[in-house]
């Protein structure tokens, strides 16, 4: 069964907006609710909406497995070497060795309520962006997967 | 036999349930100390203004790389039952 | 330099290493399937070490204490916190480094073993990077000083597991399997994380020595305890929960079975820590004692009366485990029913918590071997139904050898590794209450008798028709058993000192609460 | 009896999931009684750090007022990705079950036997 013509503009038009959004969330989650896991969920359903609009038969060359597998492994290994940097910087593991110190997302913060700059948070921004892309991968594998298993039987 | 058993049981563990959810007194925790210093100190010593996500990824960082691990483990185990056999690849289980 | 990072920060680098391991594994695997092994190997290996550089500084400086995320390893409390650990805590203790040492010499084992035994499977990658998951689960559950971390470990370590049982997937008896494996495991993570939010609404703390000094045994906190004593026994297949246990290890790959037995030790492990470093002190040690010792008696009975019909090899080795699991539970039981006064503890009562804890390593070697055999013997004749096998013994040399070790030592004949904890288990638990030990000499006597059926149906008999063209099984699968095997004769020939290097501090570091607390909290 | 209202109603989420698992054949219907009662347990962590009247622990633009515990939401956050990892994987296995057996009924399955 497809899809009429309308669900696809549709599909089409809303793409970006999820993405943006879901990007959005990930990128801000030290200063708005959210962050990586929440981020790359909605992004998931962008792909989700994807294969809702179109069928799993001629999207399979586009968004392949391999390429979401790629990004899950790219994510964890980001996650991974920003927590292992900490040792080399004198840090036990997992500490945050680029907070409060100048360089990249190392602004200060003092107590109390502020609007929120996007420059502070030292390693979590980073953080946050390797489990929105290992999320995103995560997921878009497991629904491709559970897709191509119902593919078979039918 | 084994129905009556499974009612008891089962009666038994919403009882023990129940009172249990009145053993708490909601609203007011009897101890907040860790909660304070962190949301205290969640600012100054993490840079974000999101205490949880402060916490999710510095003060217990570890928790999040053991719960991405989690999510790889059940890629790797969707991946591994939905795979494709060869022909040949079938288990004698007699 | 490089080496006092290394040694400095071996807790992280023991679960980062492995980590790193499994994430990379499938980028590996796209290259080729020989570097894919080659990086398993080098990542189990190197695992091993790190264990065993950790074993060794633990044993000689005593706890270890590792804060993730602090400025210096060591900081557990931060200074304007009034006395409070904030971040996640590891304290490797030398009960912890004698359980991660005994994972990481079997998973090693294993993966050499599995190098040719799953040659001809696909999904390789996943199966190692799997395999590498399920050792992260084990080191994290037992070196972890937080009961949210514990519980993260405990997930890890059943999916991992639940894959890894699923992994002959064509006939769908192991999804089966795994399916069952999975629920159970879910479900005792559940009753798990519902103790962890009871404790944490009452103290506001996740740390196990916290808790420990808080400890008031309110009501909520005897729930807890039950709870987490039934999730957890339940995942180290004790008998009024042992469903899972034949299906789950009959149905995985043999090498995939022998990790799976020291993923149930490990929360065997989470039973004695919670027993003795959570609750410890407010506990009365008598009814909890003897909580453990009915479970440990009713495993070890059960056990073996279920394993002496089975046909299929796997199976009956499989209930074999749960009634060994019943000799640890029986000895650390006693310990922690004498706990109370000192001088029956000094009797009687400490020689049996180190017989219970000498048998969880001794136990992992063996039944990992035995397993182990049973795999080789599928690889050569694809079967395990003990009906069809027979005469195995004029081709299969090695594999006949190391079965023995595996068949005596699992009886508790003199000179392998299981009469030595069996002996001091019996010993002890005598002095405590002499009709157990005779139960246990019995389910010993018919484990014994269980096997040499098993071993006179496969290896004895005459050259079968259908078996003319069996040889021995290739290179890394003998080595793998080798490795264990060796070790299974090692600890037989000198118990002492194995227990006077490795198993004595791991029962003193179990029984003192007060040390443990006092190494994280820093003497408040 | 209304102080401690989320509590008893997280109980009930939780005893709903345990009963649904006991009494279902239905594989399916078993995974969906399993998230019940880890959607129960969520609530349960969630309700356990509440302080009456406070906010959410986030500083951006916050009105000034006590703020609520936000470890607890850190666990849930946790729990909720193993829940989505373990129901993923017990759904993948009873497709395969289904796909190999053509039931999903959980006492017609009993292939291992005792």
């Amino acid at each position: 069964m497809d899809m009429s013509r309308i669900v696809r503009t549709t599909a089409n038009v809303l793409l970006p907006f999820i993405l943006i959004y879901g990007f959005y969330i990930v990128m801000h989650g030290h200063l708005t609710p959210g962050g990586g896991f929440q981020g790359g969920a909605v992004i998931a359903t962008g792909i989700v909406l994807l294969f809702a609009a179109y069928s799993y038969t001629d999207l399979k060359e586009k968004v392949t497995l391999g390429a979401l597998k790629n990004s899950e492994t790219l994510g964890l290994l980001l996650f991974i070497f920003t927590a292992l940097l900490a040792l080399t910087a004198g840090f036990a593991f997992f500490g945050n060795w680029l907070v409060n110190g100048g360089a990249i997302f190392g602004d200060m913060v003092a107590f109390g309520p502020n609007p929120g700059d996007l420059n502070t948070g030292g390693v979590i921004p980073i953080m946050n962006l390797a489990v929105g892309i290992e999320v995103l991968g995560a997921m878009g594998v497991i629904i491709l997967s559970m897709l191509s298993g119902i593919q078979e039987d039918a | 036999m084994k129905n009556i058993l499974t009612y008891a049981a089962l009666l038994i563990f919403a009882a023990g349930m129940l009172l249990c959810m009145t053993g708490l007194e909601f609203g007011n925790p009897a101890y907040t100390d860790m909660d304070d210093y962190m949301v205290e100190n969640g600012q100054v010593l993490t840079g974000g203004n999101n205490i949880v996500t402060d916490i999710v990824f510095d003060f217990r960082g570890f928790d999040t790389l053991g719960e991405a691990t989690v999510l790889f483990t059940a890629v790797l185990g969707i991946g591994l039952i939905f795979r494709r056999l060869r022909e040949d690849e079938e288990y004698g289980y007699e | 330099m490089i080496q006092d990072i290394i040694l400095q920060n071996s807790p992280a680098l023991l679960l980062a290493v492995p980590m790193l391991g499994a994430f990379a594994t499938p980028l590996f695997g796209r290259i080729s399937g020989t570097v894919r092994n080659a990086w398993v190997l080098l990542v189990m290996a190197a695992t091993l070490a790190i264990s065993l550089v950790l074993g060794f500084e633990v044993l000689t400086n005593g706890t270890m204490v590792y804060t993730f995320g602090a400025a210096a390893p060591s900081l557990s409390i931060p200074a304007d916190s009034g006395g409070i650990p904030i971040r996640i805590i590891f304290t490797v203790d030398a009960m912890s480094v004698f359980m991660a040492i005994s994972a990481s010499i079997v998973a090693f084992a294993v993966t050499l073993y599995s190098l040719v035994s799953q040659k001809m499977s696909t999904g390789k990658d996943g199966y190692y990077a799997l395999l590498i998951l399920m050792l992260v689960g084990i080191l994290g559950m037992v070196c972890t000083g937080d009961i949210f971390n514990f519980f993260v470990f405990l997930e890890i370590n059943s999916l991992a597991g639940a894959a890894l049982v699923a992994y002959r997937v064509d006939k769908g008896l192991a999804v089966e399997g795994g399916l069952k494996y999975a629920v159970i495991s879910t479900l005792g993570g559940l009753m798990v994380l519902f103790s962890v939010a009871l404790l944490y609404g009452q103290y506001d703390t996740l740390n196990i020595a916290m808790i420990a000094e808080r400890m008031q045994f309110t009501f909520l906190d005897q729930v807890a305890l039950v709870m987490l004593i039934v999730a957890l026994a339940m995942k180290a297949g004790a008998v009024p929960m042992h469903f899972w246990t034949p299906d789950a290890y009959s149905m995985a790959p043999s090498a995939v079975t022998a990790l799976l037995i020291v993923a149930s030790q490990a929360s065997l492990y989470g039973v004695f820590r919670v027993a003795f470093t959570l609750y410890g002190v407010a506990l009365n040690w008598v009814t909890i004692g003897w909580i453990v010792i009915i479970l440990g008696v009713l495993s070890m009975f059960v056990g073996v009366t279920m394993a002496i019909p089975q046909k299929d090899v796997k199976r009956l080795m499989a209930y074999h485990a749960v009634s060994q699991t019943g000799y640890m539970l029986l000895g650390v039981g006693v310990g922690l029913a004498v706990l109370g006064d000192p001088e029956m503890m000094k009797l009687f009562g400490l020689t049996a918590m180190e017989g219970g804890i000498f048998h969880i390593i001794n136990h992992a070697m063996y039944k990992g071997l035995l397993f182990l055999t049973a795999g080789a013997i599928f690889y050569q004749t694809g079967t395990r139904n003990l009906n069809k096998l027979g005469g195995l013994g004029h081709s299969m040399k090695w594999t006949m050898l190391f079965f023995i070790i595996g068949a005596l030592a699992i009886a508790g004949i003199p000179p392998f590794n299981g009469f030595a904890s069996k002996l001091m288990i019996y010993e002890s638990v005598f002095l405590f209450n002499p009709l157990l030990s005779i139960i246990a000499m019995v389910v010993s006597v018919l484990t014994l008798a269980s096997f040499v059926k098993v071993f006179h149906s496969i290896f004895m008999g005459p050259k079968l028709p259908e078996y003319e063209e069996v040889k021995e099984v290739p290179g890394p699968m003998l080595a793998g058993m080798g490795i264990l095997a060796l070790l299974v004769v090692l600890f037989g020939i000198f118990p002492q000192q194995i227990v006077d290097i490795l198993i004595a501090p791991a029962a003193g570091a179990l029984i003192d609460q007060s040390g443990y607390i006092e190494s994280v909290l820093g003497g408040i | 009896m209304f102080y401690n209202l989320p509590f008893i109603v997280a109980g009930l989420i939780i005893m709903v999931g345990i009963v649904t698992m006991v009494f279902k054949r239905n594989l399916v219907k078993m995974i969906m009684g399993l998230s019940l009662v880890e959607a129960g347990v969520n609530l349960l962590l969630v309700a356990i750090g509440y302080r009456a009247g406070g906010i959410a622990p986030i500083f951006t633009n916050a009105p000034d007022a006590q703020m609520v515990m936000p470890t607890v939401q850190a666990m849930t956050l946790t729990n909720i990705v193993i829940g989505i990892a373990t129901t993923a994987m017990l759904l993948s296995f009873v497709m395969i079950i289904y796909r190999k057996y053509g039931t999903a009924d959980a006492g017609k399955m009993r292939k291992l036997r005792g």
